[in-house]
């Protein structure tokens, strides 16, 4: 059978288990206890103002037809009207994921590079002074909290070079104010992703790319070491293990290169774990996000969902819950096929 | 020669009739989505044959031709897909409760590999006593008394001192007394021993099976030892079946199958084993590639595709397993061919 | 005797590269920055300001529009009453930036050059300013004029300052002679009607822009769309969103303001929104913005008075805050009960705990600074007065094995600075008094103010900016019931509504001066709410680089962009 | 000569303390001569197969001795120069061909990979080329070329992994065990193909197993490893014929055969040494039937008894040359 099959069948399976995630996302926001209304305006109410909301909200319906709305709704990519101001969340959830999209890309490589050549850099220092304290560096990187690790970065590479009169990187943001990239046209279309490096470049504009790259560079370093612990951890040990295996030994015996050896054979085949830590650890990334956002004032999806659970918003929170399933979905999906992609022992 | 009671009639502790295991083959994702039909490995593929009580019965076959599968079969570790495996004349897989049970305690095996069938952090001695315990057979005191027994008889000197090691402070050869004294502590009848020395050096290897061999005759055991090493089926067996792709091709006594062996696989076998003899050039039968695989096993004749004698009716027509002389059969065309 | 394996791994990752890596993540953007212009100057444009100062000031803060929209038809919170209309928008008459004098005679034109009073006090015409036009070039006139106060009035929209303040029964009808002339008919007389110009709601709207039947809302990627103004200073150039918040508004300077080249002094101001008070405080500390405003911590306006790069405005401030007991729920219908509540507040220690002494004690609703101000509170209960809160509150039979069970709300989302450390102090003084017990309970904005609307808390923390200057303005919207809906606090005495009614139509000072007496006193025996802090700028932040200049801030609490301006350095 | 060892020591440098795998082995190889080293699980034979071409693995180390092929040192090479000696002089064939391929690499990547690590001007045509050659003479279907390895059978990859050692014309071959994890008739089919290519090339081989019935198909000369030590070197059927080593002499009476008429259950009663603890006499000695007061303590040394028959034995002291 074929990739292509494959990823269309594996593609096709996820959609059931989306159906069950957003069935219970339903059911939990309705059936457990506590109305969400009558949460949403606390302890003494004015019954007409909750029937009004509920009206709103389409939560006067019986069950089983609020259940077809949502579902109907889902399919049009409704995700329902905010409780607190009345917008469709939808919308809202587009215009923020582009920003955490764009943090948790680049946290992502600066998490991989950081904790793979580290991982890699212990395991052939095995049991070494440069092994332990890459160690130290993985179990204390995983257990600083987020916030306090970007709070320390802004203050070092931020705050006090400006007090001392020479701004070095910029503390909050993702980009100079007023200067978000338009993308660019292309073909008569007009590309525009979101991603201000993407956008910058989109449009052709060196300047651009390289302030948002510059807005970048602390969030993406502090999410990027926090998850760099894990990555360490499971790169050493899987290259330990590989590098220990006889296809290791026998090829040296062939006298390949080191840098062969230990890449094509040591990392290429330790790298199939770390895939699937990195699907794993795309969730954490996510809840990383949140924490991340707010130190830095991404406003990105972390942000929204941030909010929305301050305001014990329930449509937006049911919302970001179903596309952070969503993503999680397509990130798992993403990770098979890379599986299947690099692992010919995979039968598809 | 086969031992022959009362009438001439052979009195079988553990039978096989027609016995056969399909494992359902897991599909992949695709092929489950597809809808493909599913596909079996036939471990076990209508296999008859019986271990008769008081003697040693060699299972001897590459690896993948089912012979573990089989001795799991008649230890109830697996239900048969279809036939049936008896012991003392019952029906096995209708075992109930204290049934059951007894035959658990009748029935016991010893494994491959020592190290992997021993939890590391439990003592020896009291790995030989859970058994006792498991069964409920007398007070704690008692079964240790048991265990340490075993454990003088199985070799394992002395026993007071090894009851309280721990797995990783023995040898390999220590280490397999110990899983020999656990299966045996519980008195059984009926033992399977699956490649009992496989993992062990060439100088421990005779001490195990020598030690096995006494304590079958000492305690009136009915032994299976499935190997691949004909040299320890030649040596330790009375009676000796000859499995290839989850069938029987051969079988018969000790005897008749090395030193008249009918089969070609048989013959193939047992000429592939090296000679620790630099100045005796044997002719060898050499036999091409590698055992097919059992989940599309070759039609007709299962060892048509490598048989250096092979010929028409080999390729259409199964071949039944027939008595050439008494008590030794043989699955070959080639002997109906005069 | 070497051994290669080692060796060899060694070679193929060494420190050195590891290390590199790391500099390169880290140094790439302090690299960038050489080779960009530096951060918040834009792309510099020839044709427009003078060469001394800079064409963009970025201004960072935690402020963001309650709905969505910025039509003076409905919103007027602070942002976009007080900050955002101002700028976009212009009045018929204003107060002089920095203006201490609050009085009808301190009025400077606008959009209006003169304007006359009939002497019954009905009558007011405004002449306007010939040839403006609004910012997409249709022409300002009388109609625009009458069709946005007559358009208000008629939406009369609940969330709205129309309703609000009851617009719709101050002003009978608007008449337009000719284009330049606009005639209001008050129903009676109206002694802050020329303040109430000034407030964002009577600024007039582009007829070609808003509906007159609906309320213009939030468009993504049509920020001109969201403005309805079109005759301030400066036009909505970009409007971004991003989740449920603002994220960016930039504003360029409109041509077509009739004070221009005069104003604005900086041609492009952009908003950069922050969603936590921590953030906005580090943007200021890195220089991400050139200016922060609203709200920041105490602790953060310290940590800023200490840094030389920046400066830290303080003003007079007319931004009250004081705790609602809601009559609907009992036992708030008690009088004994709210009068305890009142004696029993101590607000030295909530302004020295929380507000590091920065803010003021305020003892009325009017407050210290403006015209008619009376500490009425301090008079009749004075301040923790535990032994009046128990009398009173005995009274009502409550003593210490029968404890008065009060909720205290506040909002928890940053809308009000320090909410959460002011209701802890508050319930610390009310529970001094051993005969009171306080659920603290907290929600986020939005939904406050839905449970307010609701009546569903027992005693909250509200803060109040003024709509136009005016101690009407303060008690009005409290005490007379007509105006007070908006607060559903079940408050409303006859005697009260009429004395205000008799404010609202004195012509003569002495009048109004004793008028307001008896408004704060009944206020003080009936305590619907009692007054707790008053602050200016200083509570809300407002911090620049040293560079920045031209901000005032004056007892209007109004936010002027477009007077501020940053020197090139 | 094609190899010569002389006193090589390896030792493990372990939490335990050094474990003296390898003590002063000393032998030497001709061309085209298969020398068969034959010993128990421990005894440090693979130790020092790997030895040869500075394999030993962490925390194993080369503490003495010298490795010379072809006159030239092994041991003292720098990196660069001990590559081009891997694969190309002396290759290596593992016990267990299951886990001796990358998993993730087609059969044919493995030879254009490892022909071009040594002939970097030969195109990957000209190597693809080879590898089919190559394998179309061991018996490998020319398709399988594109396979992964876990597509292939246990002798397949046997095969593949000897073809892979053979690839660049080795001197000599190193094999580990190349049979003992194949069933018997794979086994028989890769020690037919084993004697094939001793016939057909100039090829030394130093096989490495503890199977006396394969070094006895395919073995020239024997020698025999007890406990880190070499301590008997003799021509194949000299040590089968007239052992000297009583280890050696025990060892063949309790290896199974199948041509035997009866069974022998001779077993060597005891263990072997602790490698780790330090040695004083023979390290036989407590197996050993026939030890007396001067193998407990003093070691006997390999010496030539017999032309061409060399033990490790104080039995023979006298019988000296």
């Amino acid at each position: 059978m074929g990739l292509k099959a494959y990823v269309a069948t594996r593609a096709i399976l996820t959609v059931p288990m989306l159906v069950i995630l957003t069935t219970i996302v339903f059911l939990i926001v309705r059936v457990l206890p506590g109305d969400p209304v009558l949460l949403h305006f606390g302890k003494q109410v004015n019954p007409q103002a909750v029937e009004q909301v509920r009206h709103i909200l389409g939560m006067d319906k019986p069950i089983h037809l609020q259940y077809l709305d949502y579902m109907a709704g889902l399919l049009r990519g409704n995700l329902g009207i905010a409780f607190s101001n009345y917008q469709p969340v939808s919308e809202q959830i587009f215009s923020a994921f582009p920003a955490t999209l764009e943090l948790t890309l680049y946290s992502i490589i600066v998490a991989v590079l950081v904790g793979v050549l580290l991982g890699a850099r212990a395991s052939s220092k095995y049991a070494s002074v440069g092994d332990t304290s890459i160690r130290a560096f993985g179990i204390v990187s995983y257990a600083i909290p987020v916030f306090f690790l970007g709070l320390i970065l802004q203050y070092l590479f931020a705050i006090y070079p400006n007090e001392l009169g020479h701004s070095l990187l910029p503390a909050t943001g993702r980009i100079s104010a007023g200067d978000a990239p338009q993308g660019g046209e292309f073909f008569g279309v007009h590309l525009q992703t979101g991603l201000y490096t993407v956008d910058a470049l989109l449009g052709g504009s060196l300047s651009q790319f390289l302030d948002a790259a510059r807005h970048l560079v602390l969030p993406s370093l502090t999410l990027g070491i926090a998850l760099s612990g894990v990555f360490i951890r499971i790169t050493r040990s899987n290259m330990v293990d590989v590098l220990g295996q006889d296809f290791v030994t026998a090829a040296r015996g062939r006298g390949l290169k080191e840098r062969t050896v230990l890449y094509s054979y040591g990392l290429r085949n330790a790298l199939l774990p770390i895939l699937t830590v990195l699907g794993l650890q795309f969730a954490a990334l996510l809840g990383g996000a949140i924490l991340t956002e707010t130190t830095f004032a991404w406003g990105g999806l972390g942000t929204y969902l941030y909010r929305s659970i301050e305001g014990y918003d329930y449509t937006a929170i049911q919302g970001a819950v179903i596309f952070f399933g969503l993503l999680v979905a397509l990130v798992s999906l993403v990770i098979d096929v890379l599986y299947a992609y690099l692992d010919p022992r995979i039968k598809y | 020669m086969s031992p022959v009671c009362g009438e001439g009639k052979v009195t079988y502790l553990v039978e096989a009739k027609r016995l056969k295991k399909y494992f359902p083959v897991r599909r992949s994702l695709l092929e489950g989505v597809l809808g493909k039909r599913e596909r079996f490995l036939r471990a076990v593929d209508d296999v008859t044959i019986g271990v008769e009580k008081g003697t040693v019965l060699a299972l001897v076959g590459e690896s993948g031709s089912g012979k573990t599968t089989f001795g799991k079969l008649t230890l109830r570790v697996h239900l048969p897909s279809s036939g049936s495996v008896t012991f003392n004349g019952k029906e096995v897989a209708s075992f109930k409760d204290k049934d059951l049970e007894s035959f658990r305690r009748s029935a016991q095996m010893v494994y491959q590999d020592p190290t992997a069938a021993l939890n590391p952090r439990i003592t020896i001695g009291e790995a030989i006593r859970q058994p006792l315990e498991f069964n409920r057979l007398g007070s704690v005191s008692d079964q240790k008394e048991r265990a340490l027994k075993i454990m003088e008889r199985v070799g394992l000197l002395p026993a007071e001192e090894f009851y309280s090691r721990f797995p990783h402070e023995l040898s390999g050869g220590q280490r397999q007394r110990v899983v020999i004294a656990r299966a045996l502590v519980l008195d059984p009848v009926y033992l399977v021993a699956d490649e009992p020395v496989a993992m062990l050096d060439v100088s421990v290897r005779a001490q195990i099976l020598k030690l096995i061999l006494e304590l079958k005759q000492e305690l009136d055991l009915t032994m299976l030892i499935i190997t691949h090493d004909l040299a320890i089926a030649k040596y330790f067996s009375d009676n000796v079946a000859i499995m290839y792709l989850g069938q029987i091709v051969e079988r018969g006594s000790r005897q008749d199958t090395f030193v008249n062996p009918m089969h070609p696989y048989t013959k193939a076998l047992i000429s592939s084993v090296p000679v620790p003899d630099p100045e005796r050039k044997r002719e060898r039968l050499m036999v091409p590639g590698d055992i097919p695989s059992a989940i599309n096993p070759p039609p007709a004749c299962r060892f048509h595709t490598r048989c250096p004698f092979v010929f028409e009716r080999c390729r259409v027509d199964e071949p039944a397993l027939v008595e050439r002389s008494p008590g030794h059969f043989v699955a070959c065309h080639l002997y109906d061919k005069k | 005797m070497r051994n290669s394996t080692k060796t060899g791994i060694s070679k193929a990752i060494s420190t050195v590269q590891v290390v590199i890596i790391l500099v390169i993540i880290v140094l790439a953007g302090a690299v960038a920055y050489y080779y960009y212009p530096s951060s918040g100057t834009g792309t510099t444009s020839p044709t427009t300001t003078t060469a001394q100062y800079k064409d963009t000031i970025v201004i960072g803060s935690t402020d963001s529009l309650e709905c969505a929209c910025t039509d003076p038809a409905r919103a007027y919170d602070y942002f976009s009453g007080s900050w955002l209309s101002i700028n976009l928008g212009a009045p018929l008459i204003d107060f002089a930036p920095g203006t201490t004098d609050t009085s009808p005679t301190a009025m400077k034109p606008a959009l209006a050059t003169s304007w006359s009073i009939s002497s019954d006090g009905l009558t007011y015409t405004f002449i306007l300013r010939s040839g403006l036009k609004f910012d997409d070039g249709h022409p300002f006139n009388s109609t625009a004029v009458k069709f946005s106060v007559d358009r208000g009035i008629a939406l009369n929209d609940p969330d709205g300052p129309f309703a609000g303040i009851g617009i719709g029964s101050i002003i009978d009808h608007v008449d337009t002679p000719n284009s330049t002339a606009v005639v209001f008919h008050l129903k009676s007389t109206f002694a802050p009607f020329l303040g109430l110009l000034t407030f964002s709601a009577m600024y007039p709207v582009d007829p070609w822009r808003v509906s007159a039947n609906s309320v213009l809302n939030f468009s993504s990627g049509h920020p001109e769309s969201g403005n309805p103004f079109g005759l301030g200073p400066y036009n909505l150039t970009e409007w971004t969103r991003q989740g449920n918040v603002e994220s960016e508004m930039k504003f360029d300077a409109n041509p077509n303001y009739w004070n221009y080249p005069a104003f604005p002094k900086t041609q492009h101001i952009i908003i950069r929104f922050f969603t936590d008070a921590t953030a906005l405080a580090a943007a200021v500390s890195a220089g991400d913005v050139d200016f922060g405003y609203r709200q920041f911590t105490s602790s953060d306006i310290g940590s800023f008075q200490s840094n030389a790069g920046l400066k830290v405005y303080s003003s007079p401030g007319a931004f009250i805050q004081y705790l609602v007991l809601n009559q609907h729920i009992a036992p708030m219908n008690n009088t004994s009960v709210r009068q305890g509540i009142a004696a029993a507040l101590n607000r030295t220690d909530l302004i020295n705990t929380v507000f590091l002494g920065t803010a003021t004690p305020l003892y009325s609703q009017v407050p210290l600074g403006m015209a008619y101000h009376s500490d009425v509170f301090k008079t009749a209960y004075g301040d923790t007065n535990i032994a009046q809160a128990q009398q009173l509150l005995g009274d009502a039979g409550y003593n210490s094995t029968n404890k008065l069970t009060v909720d205290l709300w506040y909002e928890s989302s940053g809308h009000y600075p320090q909410s959460g450390d002011q209701a802890v102090v508050l319930k610390r003084s009310l529970e001094a008094t051993g005969v009171i017990s306080v659920n603290l309970q907290h929600t986020d904005w939005g939904t406050y103010r839905a449970q307010r609307r609701a009546g569903s808390m027992q005693m909250f923390i509200m803060g109040w900016y003024p709509d136009f200057i005016d101690p009407f303005d303060y008690t009005q919207p409290f005490f007379q019931a007509s105006g007070s809906s908006w607060l559903n606090d079940g408050y409303n005495n006859t005697a009260m509504n009429d004395l205000i009614g008799q404010a609202i139509g004195s012509t003569s000072q002495s009048q109004a001066s004793s008028l307001y007496q008896q408004i704060q006193d009944l206020s003080a025996v009936d305590v619907p709410m009692v007054p707790l802090y008053q602050g200016g700028a200083n509570c809300c932040g407002v911090v620049a680089k040293t560079s920045v200049g031209g901000i005032f801030l004056d007892v209007t609490l109004i936010f002027r962009m477009y007077t501020i301006t940053e020197t090139v350095t | 000569m094609s190899l010569e060892v002389s006193h090589l020591s390896v030792s493990y440098f372990t939490q335990k303390g050094e474990l003296r795998a390898v003590r002063d082995a000393s032998f030497s190889l001709a061309k085209r001569e298969t020398l068969g080293l034959v010993g128990e699980s421990g005894c440090g034979k693979t130790t020092l197969g790997f030895a040869l071409a500075r394999l030993v693995p962490r925390p194993g180390k080369v503490v003495r001795g010298s490795v010379k092929l072809d006159g030239k040192e092994i041991l003292t090479l720098g990196d660069k120069e001990l590559r081009k000696i891997r694969g190309r002089e002396i290759a290596m064939v593992f016990q267990d061909p299951t886990t001796s391929l990358n998993p993730v690499k087609r059969v044919k990547d493995h030879f254009v990979e490892a022909i071009r690590a040594h002939q970097p001007e030969t195109s990957k045509e000209e190597a693809v080329a080879k590898c089919r050659q190559i394998l179309s003479d061991l018996g490998v279907p020319e398709d399988r070329m594109k396979d992964y390895p876990h597509q292939l059978s246990g002798g397949l990859k046997q095969r593949v992994m000897i073809g892979l050692a053979l690839a660049l014309d080795p001197k000599v071959l190193v094999a580990d065990e190349p049979t003992t994890s194949l069933d018997v008739i794979i086994e028989a089919q890769i020690l037919d193909l084993i004697g094939r290519l001793k016939a057909k090339t100039d090829l030394s081989m130093l096989l490495v197993t503890h199977n006396l019935g394969v070094v006895a198909e395919v073995a020239d000369r024997i020698a025999i490893m007890y406990a880190g030590e070499i301590m008997e070197l003799a021509d194949a059927r000299t040590i089968f014929r007239s052992p000297l080593f009583p280890y050696t002499q025990l060892l063949l009476k309790l290896v199974p055969n199948i041509e035997a008429e009866s069974a022998s259950l001779e077993s060597i009663p005891g263990s072997p040494p602790d490698l780790t603890k330090p040695r004083v006499g023979c390290q036989f000695v407590p197996r050993c039937p026939f030890a007396f007061a001067r193998c407990r303590v003093e070691a006997p040394v390999l010496t030539e008894v017999e032309p061409g028959h060399l033990v490790a034995c104080h039995l023979y002291a006298g019988k000296e040359k």
